[in-house]
């Protein structure tokens, strides 16, 4: 089952390089059917899931099943070191509390992006396929339980971004492109180093040998004393916790780690901005709560402060520079980042209420960061441009755009009633509650006001008012005295059309639906997110044994 | 099985929400853009509200009448350290609820029907009444929350209501900017309110007031009690930014610029006296010390908003600075402890002011969108049904005997002087002061308004020509107009409003007497409000101090008291002493207090009320006087006198440049720290990055490019080094092969050189 | 002594002739412009280096530094035929043996 | 034999190696320092006679004296036309080339007859006499086995590269 949901994008990329360049209109719909096929794969996992079974680490007795669900293990890779022993690298599989609403927002982001990629002329067919290849590489960081598994799909996704930011994006693309890809090779170069030296720390109590396995990871008691990663040299897990911790925090982005973000989506084709904003964010928290977290409790405790610390810097600096961007799509990027900090800051909180915001978050921001880039495209399709101040006015001819707009960017600002709202909430009632983190959450809520500032000025500067003198669009008046607008070579609808609208509808309807009852998302989270608090307890844990 | 109440209540909330739903998606597809959607739904609801109030206060009339659902909303299953966890949403009906019910719908009911009228023809009147559902929707929330959470959520959707209907007219920059500044500032206030929400939640791990109050009540209260005063005076915050206390006063005014149903609706009437309606809620936890700074924070704004209301020109601008100074009367009001006299007053406000402000729409509206008193004048001749209403529910405002204002405002003010007793005089007479000073003040300028409008001779064709543009009023304050696109002002004849508009005067002007409330004219505490809401007992216990502090002021408060007022017959010693005679009372006069310090307070209440009732008597008297003889008798030239203390009056006419002094250090400070901010990010955080890329591109071509850089780079005496080095290094490079021999020849001599000296040494 | 020395045809002997060629092949090589003397001066060097290998040969009694004298022939033949060959080339394109014109690796 | 034969002949051939080498080094004509590479290669193979190397110096002799002089004969007359002011060969680093040179000739002499001279020579216990062909022979088809074959593979691929690298070029020429 996980199988299928991963490779399907393959296979349909593999249709794909059957298909002549010519037929684009074929190529598209592969794409959209892998994908809606990908979805409803995604929804028989939700329905299948069992959300009482809590995953992280593994059951009692040291086997993943039981912990997990849908496990597909198989060996993959077994290798005779000789005197290091057989090198085993599984094809393991399986979901539990924190990957699948994960599984969730992928399958659907990479609907919408298939829709919103509708558009694109240039060389269609190396673009699907590249993006297929893209989502197969996200669905599988998810699922993977092998540290080697989930490397390897890490990088895997990178050469897809790269080439679709790099040939697909904009003016100042290769710039982009480079950035993003440095800065992520960097951070997986010493991931990589990590990885291995947690390989010969730990032994997989199963089967008795060195092992990749997450789940084997997760529980110390695998970790063999004197090794490089286990007990006793804590100055190198220290190390290794940091190290891999930057490596994520460049995905997620943590300031000052961040900069490669906003260039990246202002170059970036809008449905890569989404997948971009939408999907690959959320992997750098995800392995956060995965495998730097878990794999590291002692660590973690000692660097909880910091995080938080990190986690408002990145809230409150976000915000503030997203309120001096000119550029909307930068401003938006800049949001993503002060959004990302209210993850972190749940993250470092380390109870069930501030892990479980931030998950929530995690899936909300996917939906509504969304939602704002495609609503980016929409204008920037019409006028070719995103500067803020070169409109005004918009409400009066477009209202079905500014409805949807008032609901994506007040998702944003955390509008009670809409999704974004209970996550920001849960965080800072989890980061409040803990007494190290309560400073950083009273500074942090500053951000909220933040967040409404530059969520609203741009409304008004864009939307509200009246036509800016060097404003983007015609203003015609016909005979009847109504005020008709015009943007200079756009032939399509005015307002958004068909296309357009099925995009964003399910996106706010997801987003109003989970604000008003947020259990049928959250439900599935809540066991596993009490238990990752457990593991991230060491000294809790260690008192009841 | 939910009691029928409870059904009852889900469905006033639910109703006006889908009136929202249904107008929002489908108002242009339905006849009359579907107002009669949006004002059936939202008379049910008033319907259904009303039973609830029939059978709450009518058939129970028990003051301790409760009654709460609730259903688990989100369940965090079992929580590490806290054991099985969940949040609740529920609803609970009081007598409090009941009444507020009541009065939300009753409101909003009459502003959709004044709107079938005043906004016929408007291109957007259907979303118009959207809003006003989903605006409802969120106020009746607030009113039924039973925990502190969903009240939040509900506090900031009347935040977004109020947010789309003050930019109403969003094409207007005026209205765009105040749509922002209200949100703003509220959030700003709502921060504080959630930190105060989060230091209980963090204490408790629950939302619910009942819970939360046993738990306080009971002691276990781990942090320090300034923590608890902390979080009293933090959810005050929220109550701050909604019901525009200072110094968050600033976005309330501006707010005019929505359509005057909506002034009457959201910013007179209900969503700004949710602010009080809070406090009421959260009154038992906030301590001695939270009650003082809640007092001193209304006093001000009572007296401060009064003072600028007297300058005003703009009709709508002067009863939104009287709405702010008889919110600061409310919570004054429960400063002090005054509470059920606070929410009589949110109540009998909430009717008078409804009424001034559509009548003022009414007058708007006949006028043609002129808002500007000082063109206006000898309307009662030509709008008397108006006028009557009018008059009469600013005479309530102002605070006449006879009227539902004088009840409890009154009662307010009785509360001050007794609070200001029992603290022990001094600096805490002033919160009573700045209230009777701001009693002098309403009477005098709602005697200007009255006048300026409805007397004299019209002076429409006074106003100058060039004022005619939309945006010629900015210059000194900018006024926002209800326009609906071209309308030429002046010389329309001025006629009376149709009965959809005249209906809610009447009946609101009605609702404005004394005997809805309490049949004796002087005394509200005879009434059937007061019995029902009272005063409920503090669960934080005094600090020592305090109760010192009381202690020790009483004989001289008690003193002064007998000195001033003969007919003052209790003057106790003794907090105990007091709390019996205040049990032994007699009807209706609040129950047993074991807390001594509001048992004290609930006492020198009931004291003061004879004297609060002479004092205010006299200020308005004073206040209405004073307006007789500048502008009816004309003694007095308002222009000269303005001229004469032209400082003053500047000061207030500017509204003591409060939003200049915002504007000029929060708005300003904050984009200037973004424009820092986000030049550091693009130039040092994202130049060390490119700089870090640009090394190592650099390293990369180093045989060609590091002499240039180099030198390109350092000062002379670096630039000079490099260049030897680099003249040198060149000339090694000759390309010939032999050269390089003659080098590898120099190197294996020079371990000649090196072996030979080893063997020497 | 010296003529003892002298009369006595020892190590020392060809080790000299040795060092003579060596430093003859070595000056051909350094200073020389013309490539087809280089090689020659090369080939100097070759023989100097096979002395000394025949001469330690002898005089230790293995049969290490002949067999290695004779793949030095060897390979000295396999050179000498490459360097001909690329020098016949960088005749051709720059119509010179005069290394010293030959500097493109300069650039 | 005399006991002064020996030292005599080989004193003088010597005297033939090193003064043709020098002669080949410092002459400006390039066919005259070919010619006297001739004798060069003739003295050192009688030199390698003398070391009891005797299958060498026969190698030597067809190899460097058949083989490689020819073609650098060839070499020289195919770069040079005969008679023309470019068979005078230029020398470049004179100076520092006798200088290093000298240092270089009495930095080894220096090593060598100090090393002798600290007993760092110590003669084997059997050195070579006679004939060594029948050893070569053994020695090539045993332990030296593998380098002997490689040499071989290395030889015929210099070969074919040399003839490949010298061809004459069409395409090249048509460029010109």
């Amino acid at each position: 089952m996980l199988s299928f949901i991963v490779f399907l994008p393959i296979i349909a990329g593999l249709v794909i390089l059957a298909v002549p360049a010519s037929q684009k209109q074929i190529i598209r719909i592969v794409s959209l059917v892998a994908a809606l096929a990908q979805g409803v794969l995604a929804v028989l996992i939700w329905r299948h899931y069992d959300p009482t079974m809590a995953g992280i680490v593994a059951a009692p007795g040291g086997s993943p099943v039981g912990s997990f669900q849908l496990i597909e293990r198989i060996p993959w890779i077994t290798l005779d070191l000789g005197s290091f022993g057989p090198l085993r690298i599984e094809y393991f599989l399986g979901v539990d509390g924190i990957s699948i609403t994960m599984v969730l927002l992928t399958a659907l982001i990479s609907i919408i992006g298939v829709l919103s990629s509708w558009p694109i002329q240039k060389q269609v067919k190396g673009y699907f396929i590249l993006y297929n290849l893209l989502s197969t590489a996200m669905m599988g960081c998810f699922v993977a339980l092998d540290f080697f598994l989930f490397y390897v799909f890490w990088e895997l996704m990178l050469l897809p971004m790269y080439f679709l930011i790099g040939i697909w994006g904009g003016p100042n693309r290769e710039y982009a492109a480079i950035k993003f890809f440095l800065y992520t090779l960097f951070g997986s170069v010493f991931m990589l180093l990590v990885m291995i030296g947690l390989y010969f720390s730990v032994i997989d109590p199963l089967t008795g040998s060195h092992t990749f396995s997450l789940v084997a990871m997760a529980d110390q008691a695998n970790y063999i004393k004197g090794t490089i990663l286990g007990p006793g040299s804590e100055q190198w897990r220290y190390i290794a916790f940091a190290v891999l911790f930057v490596g994520f925090a460049i995905k997620v982005p943590m300031f000052p780690f961040h900069t490669w973000l906003p260039d990246a989506h202002v170059e970036a084709p809008t449905p890569i901005s989404v997948i971009l904003a939408g999907v690959l964010l959320k992997l750098g928290t995800y392995g956060m709560m995965r495998i730097n977290f878990p794999l590291f409790p002692e660590v973690f405790q000692a660097g909880m402060y910091v995080i938080g610390v990190f986690g408002a810097i990145n809230i409150i600096y976000g915000a503030f520079c997203a309120l001096a961007q000119q550029d909307l799509k930068k401003m938006v990027a800049y949001s993503s980042i002060s959004h990302m900090g209210y993850v972190l800051l749940g993250l470092a909180a380390a109870n069930s209420e501030g892990m479980l915001g931030a998950l929530y978050q995690m899936f909300n921001h996917g939906t509504i960061t969304a939602m704002l880039f495609l609503l980016v495209g929409v204008i920037y399709d019409r006028a070719h441009s995103r500067q803020i101040d070169k409109f005004g006015g918009l409400a009066s001819y477009m209202p079905v755009y500014t409805g949807v707009v008032i609901v994506a960017w007040f998702a944003s600002l955390g509008l009670p009633g809409l999704s974004g709202f209970i996550s920001e909430a849960l965080v800072f009632v989890g980061s409040f509650r803990e007494p190290i983190t309560r400073p950083i959450a009273m500074v942090s809520v500053l951000g909220i006001v933040f967040g409404a500032a530059y969520l609203l000025w741009s409304l008004q500067r864009m939307f509200l008012g009246k036509r800016k003198p060097d404003a983007l669009y015609e203003l015609e008046v016909d005979g009847h005295g109504h005020e008709h607008i015009h943007f200079h070579d756009w032939k399509g609808k005015l307002d958004l059309d068909a296309r357009e609208l099925t995009m964003l509808v399910p996106l706010g309807i997801i987003v109003i639906a989970l604000g008003i009852y947020p259990m049928p998302v959250m439900g599935l989270l809540t066991t596993s997110i009490n238990k990752l608090v457990q593991v991230l307890a060491p000294v809790a844990m260690s008192a009841v044994h | 099985m939910m009691h029928s109440l409870i059904q009852l209540s889900i469905a006033v909330l639910l109703l006006p929400l889908l009136s929202f739903v249904v107008l929002i998606f489908f108002n242009r597809r339905l006849p009359r853009m579907g107002d009669f959607i949006g004002l059936g739904l939202v008379g049910t609801a008033f319907g259904c509200a009303l039973t609830i109030f029939w059978q709450v206060v009518v058939q129970h009339y028990d003051p301790a009448f409760r009654l709460a659902w609730d259903f688990t909303w989100l369940d965090f299953g079992n929580v590490p350290g806290v054991g099985p966890l969940q949040v609740k949403m529920g609803i609970v009906i009081d007598n409090l609820t009941a009444i507020m019910l009541a009065m939300v719908t009753l409101i909003s009911t009459l502003v959709h029907l004044y709107s079938t009228g005043y906004m016929h023809g408007d291109p957007k009147y259907g979303r118009f009444f959207a809003y006003l559902g989903i605006f409802t929707f969120s106020m009746i929330g607030i009113v039924l929350s039973d925990n502190l959470f969903s009240i939040y959520m509900f506090w900031e959707l009347v935040g977004l209501s109020s947010y789309l209907l003050i930019g109403f007219y969003f094409y207007k920059d005026s209205a765009a900017d105040a749509q922002k500044k209200a949100f703003l500032t509220n959030r700003v206030g709502d921060i504080g309110m959630w930190l105060g929400i989060l230091i209980l939640y963090s204490q408790y791990h629950t939302f619910g007031y009942q819970e939360i109050y046993e738990h306080i009540k009971n002691g276990d209260f781990h942090m320090s009690q300034a923590w608890l005063t902390a979080a009293g005076v933090l959810l005050f915050m929220g109550c701050v930014g909604k019901s525009a206390q200072f110094p968050l006063h600033v976005w309330l005014p501006d707010a005019m610029e929505g359509p005057t149903p909506v002034s009457a609706l959201i910013h007179a009437a209900t969503m700004v006296a949710a602010g009080v309606y809070f406090v009421a809620r959260i009154f038992v936890l906030l301590t001695p010390e939270a009650q003082q700074v809640i007092a001193f924070v209304g006093a001000f704004t009572a007296f401060m908003s009064a003072t600028i209301a007297i300058t005003q020109h703009d009709i709508k601008r002067v009863l939104a600075y009287s709405t702010v100074s008889q919110l600061g009367y409310m919570v004054l009001g429960m400063g002090v402890g005054s509470y059920s006299a606070a929410l009589f007053h949110l109540l009998t406000h909430a009717f008078f002011k409804a009424c001034l402000f559509l009548g003022s729409g009414a007058i708007i509206h006949a006028m043609h969108h002129e808002q500007d008193m000082r063109w206006m004048g000898g309307l009662y001749k030509k709008m008397p049904w108006t006028f009557v209403t009018f008059s009469i529910a600013t005479l309530a405002l102002a605070g006449l005997p006879l009227t539902s204002g004088f009840l409890s405002k009154d009662a307010i003010l009785a509360g001050a002087l007794g609070f200001a007793q029992v603290e022990g005089g001094g600096i805490y007479y002033l919160v009573p002061a700045l209230g009777f000073a701001a009693a002098v003040m309403t009477a005098f300028y709602m005697g200007r308004q009255v006048w300026l409008v409805f007397f004299g001779e019209s002076r429409t064709h006074l106003k100058p020509a060039e004022d005619h543009g939309h945006d010629a009023h900015a210059a000194h304050a900018s006024h926002g107009h209800d326009d609906h696109g071209h309308e030429d002002h002046g010389h329309h004849e001025v006629h009376e409003v149709p009965w959809n508009m005249r209906f809610p005067l009447v009946l609101l002007a009605t609702l404005s007497v004394f005997i809805v409330f309490s049949p004796d004219p002087l005394d509200g505490g005879k009434g059937w409000f007061m019995h029902l809401v009272q005063t409920p007992a503090t669960v934080v216990a005094s600090t020592e101090a305090a109760h010192e502090g009381a202690n020790l002021s009483v004989p001289e408060a008690g003193k002064l008291l007998a000195e001033a007022h003969t007919d003052t017959q209790h003057v106790e010693t003794a907090p105990a002493a007091h709390a019996e005679a205040a049990s032994t009372e007699g009807e209706g006069h609040g129950p047993v207090y074991a807390d001594p310090r509001q048992a004290e307070i609930a006492h020198m209440t009931h004291a003061n009320h004879w004297n609060a009732i002479k004092l205010s008597s006299l200020m308005l008297l004073a206040g209405i006087g004073m307006a007789f003889i500048v502008y009816v008798f004309r003694i007095i030239d308002p222009d000269k006198t303005a001229q004469n203390i032209r400082p003053l009056y500047l000061y207030s006419f500017n509204k003591w440049y409060w939003d200049e002094i915002y504007d000029a250090t929060i708005i300003k400070g904050s984009m200037l720290i973004s424009k820092i901010l986000a030049w550091f990010d693009a130039n040092i955080v994202d130049g060390i990055v490119n700089g870090v890329a640009t090394i190592f591109r650099k390293f990369a071509f180093f045989n060609g490019g590091v002499d240039k850089y180099v030198v390109d780079g350092m000062v002379n005496f670096t630039a000079f080094t490099v260049q030897t080095t680099g003249a040198v290094l060149r000339k090694i490079q000759t390309g010939k092969v032999q050269t390089y021999l003659v080098m590898v020849v120099v190197a294996v001599l020079g371990y000649f050189a090196f072996y030979i000296a080893q063997l020497i040494k | 002594m010296l003529t003892e020395q002298l009369l006595s045809i020892g190590l020392n002997h060809f080790l000299t002739i040795s060092a003579i060629l060596f430093g003859l092949g070595m000056f051909a090589v350094m200073t020389r412009k013309n490539a087809i003397v280089i090689l020659m001066g090369v080939e100097l060097i070759l023989n100097a280096a096979n002395i000394n290998f025949l001469t330690f040969s002898k005089y230790n009694g293995g049969m290490d530094g002949v067999m290695f004298s004779l793949f030095v022939i060897v390979l000295a033949a396999a050179e000498a035929a490459v360097a001909l060959a690329i020098v016949i080339n960088i005749f051709k394109t720059f119509k010179t043996v005069d290394v010293s014109r030959v500097d493109t690796m300069k650039e | 034999m005399n006991q002064l034969t020996i030292p005599i002949i080989f004193y003088i051939f010597a005297a033939v190696t090193v003064l043709s080498a020098a002669f080949v080094v410092f002459s400006k004509n390039i066919i005259y320092s070919a010619f006297s590479l001739l004798f060069t290669f003739f003295g050192v193979a009688a030199l390698y006679v003398f070391l009891s190397a005797d299958f060498i110096a026969v190698t030597q002799v067809v190899v460097y004296v058949g083989g490689i002089l020819v073609l650098l004969l060839f070499g020289v007359m195919f770069t040079n036309t005969i008679m023309q002011t470019e068979l005078k060969a230029d020398v470049i680093h004179v100076v520092p080339g006798v200088l290093l040179t000298l240092l270089l000739i009495g930095g080894l002499l220096f090593a060598f007859y100090n090393a002798s001279a600290a007993g760092g020579w110590m003669p084997g216990m059997m050195q070579l006499q006679g004939s060594v062909v029948e050893r070569i022979g053994f020695e090539t088809m045993s332990r030296y086995m593998l380098p002997f074959e490689m040499v071989s593979i290395v030889l015929l691929v210099a070969l074919l590269g040399a003839a490949f690298l010298a061809r004459y070029d069409k395409a090249h020429k048509k460029e010109h």
